[in-house]
């Protein structure tokens, strides 16, 4: 079977993100979606620093110390885009605003629960930034992740062993193996990489999934 | 392309349902909606719920509206004025339903509802008929009222320019109320003088962002004759 | 005795009023404070409708609908001033960031609690307006009325009878016989108009007034 | 006439006492006050507890006013960075309190205290260990969290520009926290590029009122150089 690449899982994500729509990007793996949006269709990507309309990189040497995005990497602001303080740009993502928001995880549970921002490891330093606030916000939080650690674990798990970030927020996980969608009912398969069967992802996950894949 | 403009005011509100939760935007006439209601009044969706700071002035706008009979219930702070003679008539009647909130409640509610808070502890209110029955709490030695968000369906409002992303500014004090309500209804709907193109407004100047808009329609240059 | 007329109550408010406060004038009486502020001092009034810095009525003709102020009648923006949202206003009220509101009162209790907002009469239309948001708000509450009505009964009382507005938040009134200051220990005269004893104080207002008056 | 310039940094800064709690604007260091935090490690004050988004990046700011061990706690989001290790160190030390905040609810925390809510119901963190021996409550079917305004004596911010009155405007994302400090904390002290002429800020655009800063420093056109 041909594991999806890191650019590949984030053309995956970028299929599902319609023109028009509302979205943060979390810090890392995330970011990558949107070199896969299409250049065509106008998405709305939101910082939650206080931007809304991010555009790409600017090039070298034009960086402005002043514009940045939650990684705290230089942005540009695409025309039409605009600022605005904390307490505004997280009044967009409490209050439901966002419609998408892709997050990295440690772990992610059969229905949805988020781990994501501590491994629970005694002398490591906490922090949390903006991940319980867009874990809990946007209309759908999409997970994007390896699925299973580099010791073989699953990383869609029956129930989070780390600390949670929020609890029954994530609505879909994509990963280099397989898409879920995750509710209520616990984890559906809705596509997988060629020459995986489902019988092997559920071993490799430990997980009664249900098959919604849709035959081509 | 994502372009938020709607043709007509008609065209615009033409989905709002009968029992509909609307905010409409205004501190009296300023900042009203009018063509926006007038298409409401046109399109004769009933059972409304209002939620403006007022009861309507004159014949106009929210009080041609109230008129019509489309208004079940009306949240505001201050209905009563000179020339809310339509709704003190439909009042006295027991033809409406009065929520009265404190001006400063009313905003912070509406305001909670966008930022998607559970709910508040303002110290408005607190002792008086207008918390009667309400949770109370002392905290750090001061009493508090616990009020909750005050969420719509639909939010009728008006601003000076907005482009196709829905981004807006208003002008002066007809700014009020625009900006909150924008952010607590599932939909919004901005009458504008005009849409100018993208990149028009300065991004440091954007009172509103597109995110809060949904729809938006170019009035034309009708700033309000002083009455 | 010479009862103070409107504009020297109005006059004498203005008196305490320093350079650089931030001061809301109610509706009404209140309103007529702003005429005898000292031209040569900067003193900031805000309106709780969303600007700050508001100057005097517009030139006759020069009346704008979208520039008012809370008694919805055309005003002018000083140079300096600005407009925000209603959230934002009354946060400003709410937050403590004003340092003096001016509210007409239809009872003061001695203790400062305020009823300026409802009769109690049961057919009347209840409208509140800004008034309980003021009244609690700013870090001084003044209040201006005739102490008398026109029954000749007082107005500042042992305890309203009247529906509340705040508790315990008038710090000072200002009537056309004498200004009172109010506090735990009950109201204190400190000024009266000339002819007036603080006995004939007492008798009018049926309360056992401190003299905090200061010879001249 | 009101001028609330002050003439440096230094004089600024002058009363911030031992163990006051400081606000200082800034998201890393896009918006943080370098000039004010240079001026108060100069100053000496001690014992101070911090809030801000982060805890200091790389040797100057808040990372150095850390280094000079006058803080004795910070309350912030995301102190881990990778260059935040004279924070690291005294924490590991044990010589520095953390309470770490979400992001979202440090905002509407500092937001609440400036706008005088008792306590405000949150939906962020829920069921988590940030969330843990405090106050939950359900609210039409969802689950919030009981959280108390964050107040301070001190704001330290950076803006663009300002005028005598202190209205301010800001650039781009160095607005962050800078308009709700401003609103939190008792004493605002505003550093900007420079101070425009009352008047040349426009009315519609000023982001911080006058009545939220105390004082402003004109620091030059020192924008800070890509680290």
């Amino acid at each position: 079977m041909n594991k999806l690449t890191r650019d590949q899982m984030a053309a995956r994500v970028a299929l599902d993100i319609p023109e028009g729509a509302y979205v943060n990007l979390g810090i890392g793996l995330p970011t990558k979606v949107a070199n896969f949006l299409p250049a065509d269709k106008e998405i709305f990507l939101q910082s939650e620093n206080g931007l809304l309309g991010m555009g790409p990189a600017p090039a070298k040497g034009e960086e402005d110390p002043d514009l940045i995005n939650a990684g705290k990497q230089p942005v540009t602001l695409l025309t039409g885009g605009c600022y605005f303080h904390h307490a505004d740009s997280f009044a967009m993502m409490r209050g439901g605003h966002l419609d998408i928001c892709v997050l990295g995880a440690f772990q992610v549970s059969q229905h949805g629960d988020l781990a994501n921002w501590h491994t629970g490891a005694p002398d490591a330093i906490p922090a949390v930034g903006g991940a319980m606030d867009l874990a809990i916000g946007a209309k759908q939080v999409f997970v994007m992740m390896d699925l299973l650690t580099k010791g073989g674990d699953s990383k869609l798990v029956a129930e989070c062993s780390y600390p949670l970030t929020g609890l029954r927020c994530v609505s879909r996980v994509y990963t280099d193996l397989a898409v879920f969608d995750l509710g209520a009912n616990g984890a559906s398969v809705i596509e997988m990489v060629d020459g995986l069967s489902i019988d092997e992802l559920r071993t490799l996950t430990g997980l009664s999934l249900n098959d919604a894949t849709v035959s081509a | 392309m994502i372009d938020k403009s709607v043709a007509s005011a008609e065209a615009a509100v033409a989905d709002i349902f009968d029992g509909a939760r609307v905010m409409i935007g205004g501190f009296g006439t300023a900042g009203m909606p009018d063509q926006l209601i007038d298409a409401l009044i046109a399109h004769g969706a009933k059972d409304l719920t209002i939620i403006n700071n007022n009861a309507g002035n004159g014949d106009t706008g929210l009080a041609a509206l109230l008129k019509a009979k489309r208004v079940r219930k009306i949240v505001c702070s201050f209905p009563r004025q000179s020339d809310s003679y339509h709704f003190d008539a439909l009042y006295h009647a027991g033809e409406i339903e009065l929520e009265l909130v404190p001006q400063g409640n009313l905003a912070a509610r509406i305001q909670a509802a966008g930022a998607g808070l559970g709910a508040i502890y303002t110290p408005t209110g607190y002792g008086t008929l207008l918390a009667d029955g309400k949770e109370t709490r002392e905290i750090d030695g001061r009493q508090y009222v616990l009020e909750y968000p005050i969420h719509a369906d639909f939010a009728l409002i008006k601003a000076l320019h907005g482009d196709r992303w829905g981004n807006l500014v208003y002008r002066k004090t007809a700014r009020n109320f625009g900006p909150i309500m924008a952010m607590a209804a599932k939909c919004t709907i901005a009458q504008v003088s005009d849409i100018v193109p993208l990149g028009a407004l300065d991004p440091e100047g954007v009172v509103t962002p597109g995110i809060f808009v949904q729809r938006l329609v170019a009035i034309g240059n009708a700033v309000r004759a002083a009455a």
